[in-house]
């Protein structure tokens, strides 16, 4: 089968003569990867970046004639980042964790990530007017504040972090399960999530609510996960999904302790099995040191009371907080073993490919660069049982894995890296090599009709470590993992269209004040500041 | 043997990370003059700004490379090393010896900081006096010197052992402040006099300090007065106040303080 | 002559801030920054007065500026200069593996110099420029 | 005439946004809600600057044209073995990015202004993290504020007024009218002290003994402030409670604060000449705050110690976190030395002192930073960008800097550019051309056009990018 491409986009046919070929027989031709949460640009990574000399000095990338320099591991420097993506056949990344505040941050950030398309979520899941308005219950007024703030901000989708946590983290205290008050606000994290579920419908945003649940990183929370999931159900239309829960392996713990902790995946994918409101991406574990960084401020905190490691707190006026401390999963670790098994887990049991996306939650559970290997194990259950044998005899003995033949083929690996991440982002040109989709490919030197994965997964892991060619936007950038042509990507942003904005604007500049400590003008961010802009304009209903 | 004579003084830095007895033993003549070196931002090789003599000596089994001149601006001589002898007859540069595993370093003259930083085996020996951040780590990480000796004749800097966590640095003459911060184990033994400041936010480990010290942290606690004092099995005729700390990083080293050249440390014997 | 040694700190003024925005050739700011306070007491001892000429010395040179009393005393043997290029003539360069050269709390001495004149800038800069080249 | 709001004031690390400017005929002639700094740089900000670039011919600055400017400057960088590119954290981002890219082009080191006032705070950050906010969550929620060896009455001159002390919060009230009237009791007790001296000729108010404890009113419930410095400064006498320590003793008080704050004793009485029973008293206060905020100035950077202070300062405020919330925050000097640091990390993993001559970013301050590289003269050749370094560098380390080729770029006549063999007069950044810059608490804020600049005045931004076209040409001809 032939893939034609013009001006940037497939199409059904082009001139031959004329064209340049690209033969690709024998190979795997996928559209390029997306990745629908990686922590990428902003002041959370950037922290991270500046915490760990250490980190970077031993992995960098020396200036070319085409290329910047930078340095690599676990929070690579912007272009870094760009580069190393687009050599693994990735075309599209999801920055998923933004304080609506720093958002001039992010998109200088993104404007320096070269190579892939873009866009980021702010986060607003513990921002002071969405806890006034909710629990005041306002929902069309809270609606309108989100459209000017997505705006605002140039974001693409509602990021709800352990909600009602947040707020309480600035004076030090977190809440519990979903029916936990918030102090000094009266709303509860259920009250914030369906909230705003709604108001992602009213909006009609293109991706649902994206959220990290409560009592993230805590023994017994798949319960919290699945509360969380049921607290939406009864507002899901169709088999439309209304909730995305992400990096559900570090929200599937069992256990009441770290000692005893085990794997609540099945139970969590018993659910999703059952029901179509809800979306996942796996949040993988990968044996490595990395950086972990959430706006979580109080999971980060105990994190660093259980690690004792080096810890920054970044809290963000009315908005957010944020926390990052350096991490290591060890393989002999029961509890970080255990970690890694739930992820794989959690792929394998939820059936519908479609309904979980394969990620690291990069840096949380590893840097993206280990995607290759996430790859082999959901391919083959050699690859697992290599791994499995080099682990923690405990968390061996708890693992579900031995009891699952599943493995993914490669039709399947290219939905939970590329079509599957894109249809819940509600990227329709992305994802697929359908006519009028964005020219994004990706070739990997690997036959999938002669490659057994299953045994060959070293072959399979080598190759999609390597592109053999990235096509972005039309363009070879990438050839035999070299890159060949730098270029910008577009940043994708939602503008809002309301029938009334203006009402919302001067509530707002009149709270602005008092809120904020910068001046209403100064908020939002012009369309002129990103560098390749691309606006996705939606209808709200109100 | 090996000889190098620089062949000009150098002004900009010299990242010379090749000069290891590992990189040479394994190499001829050709491949060694042709290795690769940094003058600044420009690509040289060594047989560009080195006079390369080589020496049959069958009196050593061990391969070594000796440095006349010189070498102040050349950085990481004998870096990542595992085995043979360097001897630097003059100054040497910054990182000397880093992350070495084996072999032994000698230098004549001086040599700047970080020299065995982050080393896990092996000998350093200088003759002169050294910079700061002997022993010590990278930014940002906790893994400083993890085994090995530095014995330097002279007097060193700041921060010594920053760090630390096993081996032996052996100072003959005085040391700066923050000797042995942050030190999660091992040895610093100062002879001379220390500016202050030893042992701050040490978590264990030990250092002994013969000569003066201006005065003792307020996180440390007098332990005891002990006659003498072992260090790396030799004994050293006190009298030592010995003190516990950090306290404040619930650390457990010993600071160790000659009694007769610090007698304005003897309130502490209330505590006693 | 009296001699009193003393701790030297360097740091922003009011005045400094305002007349480095001026223009670093600007008389507010280099009248800003050729001065020393010294604590009233220490004054005494020194036998100078406000606007009297001191020399401040350290290991790494001397440079004469004009005595100012420093409000809200006391802090004896504390003298402080404002940042600028008189202040940086007689820093210490040395880092000590920081990259940071060390500007307050450096040991000096001050002592009167009714005859001696504060240098100007253009005389500053000469010295580096004769030692240029 | 006309009145522009919002504008961001482009001195210091506070980086107020609410300027308002009143302009005519393209002048600045009006200037409302800034400090005395603010109000001097908006107004008089054009007093002293050459409009063309200038070339050093026969030991003379002289006039040249840009072009001419431009090639010699490229030409000196080209040239340079190990070049230094130094300044950065007075203009904008947008300059920063296009000086990273000109400093990995020609392989040279590129460090910035943090490298001499928090670049020790940086490096103690990196081995021990820190706690910290956006300035607004101290202005709703901070009960106490220390001022750390900081004076932002003079360096940040409205910190307190819009973000600590006289700042409305949500939770916490603004405390300025408790001030005023101890001012103003504070300032007749002056008048009369005045009076009485000339009739009497003797003190009858003494004063204050310093080392007493703490007054009833710091263990009552409400917004405090305390000053800890070496010397009693203006932002101390604002304060609720002020501790004066000796010179060079942060770190020794510091680390005995955090065996306080667990209860833990001391085998001494007295630390930094502080009586350990009133350092018991401030252990109380701190950890019966309901959120605590130290902000640290240069006091503990620059003082002997340096990184180390910090170092013990953020450890005292991870410690406190066990038993309230507590933060702390750098005040940063220059307005956008926080975006420097950040524009640096973002690029190349690094913060200052990055050295390109390898072709990849490689950071060791102490190695790597400027002053170091100077006084162990190795550096060939230098550019300065927006910064004076001969003005606040020590003696030795600016004599290495002069005698080797200069170029400095910046809108002012300043010490650096007179001694300079290529200089080029740039547009002042946030008045005469616009950009992004980092408030000290890492908030990104825009910095505005208000007047159209001298036509021979180029922006920072674009200056730099006429010199790496051109050394990118120069290099190009060169392979």
């Amino acid at each position: 089968m032939d893939i034609a491409i013009k001006n940037g986009k497939i199409v059904k046919k082009v001139n031959a003569k004329k064209a340049k070929i690209i033969d690709a027989l024998g190979m795997t031709v996928m559209p390029g990867g997306v990745d629908i949460h990686s922590h990428i640009a902003g002041a959370e990574v950037n922290s991270g970046r500046l915490l760990r000399p250490e980190d970077h000095v031993n992995d960098v990338e020396v200036k070319t004639a085409l290329t910047r320099s930078g340095v690599g591991y676990s929070i690579p420097s912007t272009f870094t980042t760009g580069y190393r993506y687009s050599r693994m056949g990735y075309t599209t990344i999801m920055n998923p964790s933004m304080p609506p505040l720093e958002a001039r941050h992010t998109h200088e950030e993104l404007d320096d990530t070269p190579m892939v398309d873009k866009a980021t979520y702010p986060l607003l899941g513990d921002w002071w007017f969405v806890l006034e308005h909710l629990r005041d219950d306002l929902i069309e007024e809270c609606a309108a504040h989100i459209a000017w703030m997505m705006t605002a901000t140039k974001g693409y989708a509602i990021k709800i972090v352990n909600p009602g946590g947040l707020e309480s983290w600035s004076f030090g205290r977190n809440v519990q399960n979903l029916d936990d008050p918030v102090p000094n606000f009266n709303v509860t994290p259920r009250e914030i999530l369906r909230g705003l579920c709604k108001i992602n419908k009213l909006l009609n945003l293109p991706h649902t609510i994206h959220v990290h649940t409560n009592n993230l990183g805590k023994p017994g929370n798949y319960v919290t996960a699945l509360e969380t999931m049921k607290c939406v159900e009864d507002l899901a239309e169709g088999n439309r999904p209304v909730i995305h829960i992400t990096h559900c392996q570090f929200c599937a713990y069992k256990g009441s302790d770290w000692r005893t902790l085990s794997s609540g995946a099945e139970e969590i994918a018993k659910y999703v099995n059952h029901h179509d409101h809800v979306t996942l991406d796996m949040g993988q574990v990968i044996f490595t040191d990395t950086t972990t960084m959430t706006a979580d401020g109080p999971f980060q905190y105990g994190l660093y009371n259980l690690t004792g490691n080096k810890w920054v707190n970044h809290d963000v006026e009315t908005e957010t907080t944020s926390g990052i401390v350096p991490f290591r999963y060890k393989r002999k670790s029961s509890v970080h073993a255990t970690q890694w098994s739930i992820g794989l887990e959690l792929a394998l049991l939820v059936k519908d490919p479609w309904k979980i996306y394969m990620t690291t939650d990069h840096p949380n559970g590893g840097p993206f660069t280990a995607y290759p290997k996430i790859i082999a194990w959901l391919m083959s259950q050699v690859a697992r049982k290599k791994t499995l044998s080099k682990i923690s005899k405990r968390a061996r003995r708890k693992s579900l894995l031995p009891s699952i033949d599943r493995e993914f083929s490669f039709y399947e690996i290219a939905v939970v890296t590329r079509a599957g991440q894109a249809k819940a982002l509600g990227l329709t040109q992305k994802g697929h090599l359908g006519i009028g989709a964005d020219a994004d490919v990706a070739v990997f030197n690997v036959n999938p009709e002669q490659v057994d994965a299953s045994k060959k997964y070293k072959t399979v892991r080598r190759a999609f470590k390597k592109a053999v060619y990235t096509i972005k936007g039309g363009e070879i950038v990438v050839k035999d993992g070299q890159i060949v042509k730098p270029v910008f990507g577009k940043t994708f942003w939602i503008d809002v269209k309301t029938s009334l904005p203006m009402e919302v604007n001067d509530d707002l500049k009149r709270k602005f004040r008092e809120y904020w400590t910068v001046e209403y003008e100064n908020y939002p961010i012009p369309e002129s500041f990103l560098h390749v802009p691309a606006q996705i304009s939606v209808k709200a209903e109100i | 043997m090996i000889t190098l004579h620089p062949k000009h003084p150098f002004k900009a830095p010299v990242d010379a990370e090749c000069i290891s007895p590992d990189v040479f033993a394994e190499k001829s003549a050709k491949e060694i003059a042709a290795l690769q070196i940094w003058e600044g931002n420009r690509k040289r090789t060594l047989s560009g700004l080195f006079k390369i003599k080589h020496e049959n000596d069958s009196s050593s089994k061990e391969f070594t490379i000796r440095i006349c001149g010189d070498v102040s601006k050349v950085r990481k001589i004998g870096a990542k090393m595992s085995k043979g002898n360097i001897i630097v007859e003059g100054d040497a540069g910054m990182h000397l010896g880093e992350e070495m595993k084996g072999g032994v370093i000698t230098v004549t003259g001086n040599a700047d900081s970080w020299t065995g930083s982050m080393m896990k085996e092996g000998t350093i020996e200088i003759k002169g006096n050294v910079g700061d951040y002997i022993g010590a780590s990278y930014r940002g990480s906790t893994q400083g010197m993890s085994g090995g000796k530095i014995i330097i004749h002279g007097d060193a800097g700041y921060e010594v052992g920053c760090f630390m966590r096993k081996g032996l640095i052996k100072v003959h003459g005085n040391i700066g402040k923050f000797a042995g911060i942050h030190m999660r184990n091992g040895t610093i033994f100062i002879q001379g006099n220390s500016e202050g400041r030893a042992g701050a936010q040490m978590i264990s480990g030990k250092i002994v300090v013969c000569g003066h010290i201006p005065s003792i942290l307020p996180t440390f606690t007098i332990d005891n007065v002990r006659p003498k004092v072992k260090v790396n099995g030799e004994k050293v005729e006190g009298p030592f106040y010995r003190f516990i700390g950090d306290l404040a990083d619930g650390g457990n080293g010993k600071l160790f303080v000659s009694k007769t050249k610090n007698t304005h440390l003897n309130s502490y014997e209330e505590y006693l | 002559m009296p001699k009193l040694k003393v701790s030297l700190i360097t740091g922003r003024t009011i005045n400094q801030g305002r007349g480095k925005e001026m223009g670093k050739l600007s008389k507010e700011y280099l009248e800003s920054v050729v001065i020393c306070q010294i604590d009233p007491n220490d004054m005494k001892f020194l036998g100078v007065k406000e606007n009297t000429n001191v020399k401040v010395i350290t290991d790494f040179g001397s440079v004469v500026l004009k005595a100012v009393k420093s409000a809200r005393a006391p802090h004896p043997k504390i003298v402080f200069i404002p940042y600028g290029p008189w202040a940086s003539f007689i820093m210490n360069p040395k880092t000590h593996g920081t990259g940071m050269s060390s500007l307050k709390g450096i040991p000096a001495e001050v002592e009167p110099a009714p005859n001696e004149k504060v240098l100007s800038l253009q005389n500053l800069l000469n010295q580096f420029r004769k030692e240029r080249r | 005439m006309t009145v522009i709001t919002g504008v961001t004031c482009p001195v210091c690390g506070t980086f107020c946004d609410d300027i308002e400017l009143v302009v005519k005929d393209n002048v600045i002639i009006d200037v409302r809600n800034a400090c005395a700094m603010g109000a001097a740089k908006f107004l008089s900000y054009a007093a002293h600057r050459s409009l063309k670039p200038l070339v050093r011919k026969n030991g003379e600055l002289v006039e040249a044209s840009m072009d001419e400017a431009v090639e010699k400057a490229a030409k000196i960088l080209v040239d340079a073995a190990y070049p230094i590119l130094y300044g950065w954290s007075n203009t904008s981002c947008e300059a920063i990015r296009v000086g990273l890219e000109l400093a990995e082009e020609v392989g040279g080191v590129i460090d910035n202004t943090s490298t001499v006032c928090h670049g020790p705070s940086i490096l103690s950050v990196q081995d021990v993290g820190i706690a910290s906010c956006t300035l607004g969550q101290l202005r709703h929620r901070a009960d106490l504020i220390f001022y750390w060896a900081s004076n932002p009455w003079s360096a940040h001159p409205r910190h307190i007024e819009r973000y600590t002390m006289f700042s409305e919060g949500r939770f916490q009230k603004s405390t300025w009218r408790g001030y005023l009237s101890r001012l103003s009791g504070g300032l007749s007790r002056k008048r009369l002290q005045r009076a009485v001296n000339l009739v009497l000729r003797r003190d009858i108010f003494t004063t204050p003994e310093v080392k007493r404890r703490m007054p009833y009113s710091m263990f009552q419930k409400k917004r405090k402030m305390v000053v800890v410095d070496v010397r009693k400064t203006r932002t101390a006498e604002a304060a609720d409670y002020f501790l004066q320590v000796e010179p060079n003793k942060d770190y020794e008080l510091l680390q005995a604060m955090r065996m306080l704050i667990r209860d833990e004793e001391l085998d001494v009485d007295e630390v930094a000449g502080v009586p350990v029973e009133t350092l018991e008293e401030v252990a109380d206060i701190m950890v019966g705050c309901e959120l605590g905020v130290f902000f640290f100035g240069l006091g503990l950077t620059m003082s002997e110690g340096k990184h180390r202070n910090v170092d013990a300062a953020l450890h005292l405020t991870r410690d406190l976190n066990q038993r309230t919330k507590f933060l702390i925050m750098p005040m940063r000097g220059h307005f956008n030395v926080t975006g420097v640091n950040i524009v640096f990390t973002w690029q190349t993993g690094y913060p200052y002192a990055i050295d390109f001559s390898h072709g990849y970013p490689r950071y060791n301050p102490g190695e790597t930073s400027v002053i170091d590289i100077l006084n162990r003269d190795e550096a060939d050749a230098s550019l300065i960008v927006a910064s004076d370094p001969v003005a606040h560098f020590p003696r030795k380390t600016v004599q290495n800097l002069v005698k080797n080729p200069l170029i400095a770029i910046d809108p002012e006549v300043s010490p650096t550019t007179l001694l300079a063999d290529v200089v080029f007069p740039s547009a002042f950044v946030g008045i005469e051309a616009e950009g992004t810059a980092y408030r000290m608490d890492h908030v990104p804020l825009p910095l505005k056009k208000i007047v159209e600049p001298p036509k021979t005045c180029l922006s920072d931004e674009e200056i730099l990018r006429k010199i790496l076209q051109k050394v990118h040409k120069m290099r190009r001809n060169q392979n």
